[in-house]
């Protein structure tokens, strides 16, 4: 292999190695939103079981 | 955009990109003849500016975004544009890149201030770092959307205002390199192989923006979710 | 004059008003308590326009240049002098006969012999009394008092009761406060926060 | 008519506060005379005379950011800005007014900076005065605004320079291009049409930096 085709194949290794790692750094957030989605299901079965009504939630101006 | 509408779209990008990436390499590597003086390492220029000039678009894009946020106050394009700025400077890291490799090919040297559009770009660059240490450095809310929106603008105005600076810069401050531009005597076969390239790296970039934006979008319904249950 | 729907602000991930519906007449005095923290300074802004609700919607009958907002700050500079500050403010508010206006507030909140001194040489109490006299300055229809007692000493807190007394029911006011008996005879509604 | 009162008015505030605490503009001149002092140490013997014109373009770049960092900090330690938004004049005529005042205490620093340089290095040709005069219009303009934008975060005093200095880059060249061009009208030009560019992008879009 020339300088040149080295040089050449490098340019277009860099760009997919630049992706690759994108593509790393996304799974990482994807794991992250995941473990938030179960810790938030836990919250709300607790919150649930809490309190079997729910509470009226608007606060209204007293005349 | 209804969710299974938006899917569909999703899937339709990252299979245009795909295909568009396969046959762009192809062509570059395997279609297009050696240019005539520069021979094989000209190949580079497949790469390095289609991926120069999508990360402009990106940049233009997060701006219309930007525009439309401080004209319409709809808070979902401060995402947008945010991640388009993402998009723009991860294709600007690959332009500096790539074009310092050309320049290493070209003239045995890493950098060049001759070269126009690396100087540029690395004026962008530094820009929008800033844009983010922006959004760091400002409580979440409506205030830093609209302060990310007007420096997203100025970004868009300073690419041709800094690129006629490089320009007056050249042979007084910065040394003169014969710039050939890349785009003028460009033959038949070439010009087809830049422009299957270019729109690669656009359907790629547009695929990623799209991907990152639902999961800008999943984050912060998350945090609404949280919010309402504590 | 005041009208919120379902009114939301949070700050970051911090929901400080959740849902909060509001209507506020022309000629009202709305008593507004709570805790600290309770979001009464945020409603308060939020109807000045210095905030926007990030959830549900809310209406100001009036434009800003006719709104008068007393916050926990002053909003003087301390380096001015109390003429100073009021003539900067009279300019920007467009205020007729300005320098009548700010003698006549300037006497009626005992801060006339002051009124060369710098702001920074002031006490906690006289600063409150010149905020007070930039909200009063243009004569404002809207007038949202946060916690305005807060600093007074009993005079300053008289003057405050002949000017709530005088306002009342000729023009609208939201008061904000912890002692909400010195206004519960004024007051025409009650909104418990928090 | 009344937004040039307004103007004025918040421009008369800004120079008194400054007669009166005069920190902001002393420290703005010693910072210049001190950094081109240092700067002569750090040429070696042999440099060309047109290195000296840089220096002082660096001087005077970081001078204006010293002046910008102080720019609203009266309006940030006592939370004035409110006071300022809720007046009904136009809230670009905040950003006008202050404009003026940093634009004031910048060329008060360039009365002295200009002849020490002269003094120091190499004579200050009517050129380099009217790309002085020119950039400092476009610092004003667009530091003001970044002013505003870092007075509302957290890393006030760190994130100006990070905001000004890209934006600065053509401000640079046009300066030192006027310098030592044996062409300055290009440069001049160049820094006319930054100044406009920008100054109008400043004045629209200040509205939208400092409300909700």
């Amino acid at each position: 292999m020339t300088s040149a085709e080295k040089y050449v194949t490098a340019a277009y290794l860099v760009v997919l190695g630049v992706l690759l790692a994108y593509l790393v750094i996304y799974a990482f957030k994807l794991s992250r939103l995941e473990r938030e989605v179960g810790e938030l299901t836990e919250l709300a079965r607790r919150r649930r079981e809490a309190e079997p009504t729910p509470e009226p939630d608007r606060e209204e101006v007293a005349p | 955009m209804s969710t299974s509408l938006r899917n569909n779209s999703a899937v339709a990008l990252a299979a245009a990109a795909f295909v568009l990436l396969l046959a762009g390499l192809t062509l570059a590597f395997y279609w297009v003849p050696n240019a005539p003086v520069e021979g094989f390492r000209q190949r580079i220029f497949y790469i390095h500016v289609p991926v120069a000039l999508t990360s402009y678009a990106c940049f233009g894009w997060a701006a219309w975004k930007a525009l439309r946020l401080l004209w319409t106050r709809e808070r979902r394009y401060d995402l947008e544009s945010y991640t388009a700025v993402h998009m723009g400077v991860i294709f600007g890291i690959l332009t500096l890149v790539t074009g310092s490799i050309w320049a290493r090919t070209s003239w045995g040297v890493w950098w060049s201030w001759g070269e126009r559009q690396l100087v540029l770009f690395l004026v962008l660059f530094l820009f929008y770092s800033a844009y983010f240490m922006l959004r760091y450095s400002v409580e979440p809310g409506p205030r830093r959307e609209r302060m990310s929106a007007v420096y997203a603008l100025f970004g868009v105005v300073l690419i041709p205002v800094s690129f006629m600076a490089i320009r007056l810069a050249e042979g007084l401050i910065h040394p003169v390199v014969f710039d050939r531009d890349p785009s003028d005597n460009l033959a038949a076969s070439q010009l087809t192989t830049f422009v299957v390239c270019f729109a690669a790296t656009l359907a790629l970039a547009a695929s990623l923006y799209v991907n990152e934006l639902t999961g800008k979008r999943v984050d912060e319904r998350l945090r609404e979710l949280r919010e309402a249950l504590t | 004059m005041i009208r919120a729907r379902g009114l939301g602000r949070s700050f970051g991930t911090k929901r400080v008003l959740r849902d909060l519906d509001l209507d506020v007449g022309e000629r009202d005095l709305l008593v507004v308590t709570g805790p600290n923290g309770s979001g009464k300074s945020t409603l308060l802004a939020l109807c000045a326009g210095l905030l926007a609700p990030t959830a549900g919607e809310l209406e100001v009958g009036v434009d800003r240049g006719r709104v008068g907002y007393l916050a926990h700050e002053p909003l003087v500079y301390r380096e001015l002098t109390a003429l100073e500050n009021l003539e900067l403010y009279g300019c920007l508010y467009r205020v007729p006969e300005r320098r009548e206006r700010i003698g006549m507030l300037l006497e009626r909140f005992a801060l006339w012999e002051a009124r060369h001194e710098r702001v920074s040489a002031f006490s906690r109490g006289m600063q409150q009394r010149l905020a007070l006299c930039r909200t009063l300055l243009h004569d404002p229809d809207l007038l949202l008092l946060d916690e305005p007692y807060a600093g007074l000493d009993e005079a300053g807190a008289a003057l405050l009761d002949a000017e709530l007394g005088a306002l009342a029911g000729e023009r609208t006011l939201v008061v904000s406060t912890h002692e909400p008996e010195r206004v519960a005879a004024l007051a025409t509604s009650r909104l418990a926060l928090g | 008519m009344n937004y040039l009162s307004d103007v004025g008015a918040l421009a008369r505030k800004d120079l008194r506060l400054e007669l009166r605490s005069r920190d902001t503009f002393l420290s703005m001149v010693l910072f210049v005379v001190a950094t081109l002092v240092v700067f002569s140490f750090s040429l070696p013997a042999g440099t060309a005379e047109e290195a000296s014109y840089g220096l002082l373009w660096v001087a005077l770049l970081f001078t204006a950011i010293l002046g910008l960092t102080r720019a609203f900090a009266a309006e940030r330690e006592q939370r004035l800005l409110d006071g300022l938004i809720l007046a009904p004049c136009d809230r670009s005529a905040i950003w006008l007014g202050k404009a003026i005042a940093v634009l004031a205490f910048l060329a008060l620093a360039e009365v002295v900076a200009l002849p020490a340089f002269a003094l120091f290095f190499e004579p200050v040709t009517w050129e380099v005065v009217a790309a002085v005069v020119l950039a400092n219009l476009g610092l004003a303009a667009v530091g003001t605004l970044l002013a505003a934008m870092a007075a509302a975060s957290r890393a006030r005093e760190l994130l100006l320079p990070l905001l000004l200095l890209p934006l600065a880059i053509p401000i640079v060249v046009g300066g030192v291009g006027a310098s030592i061009s044996d062409d300055p009208g290009r440069f001049l030009g160049f820094l006319g049409l930054y100044d406009l560019i920008f100054a109008i992008l400043s004045w629209a879009s200040f509205e939208y930096v400092v409300t909700e």
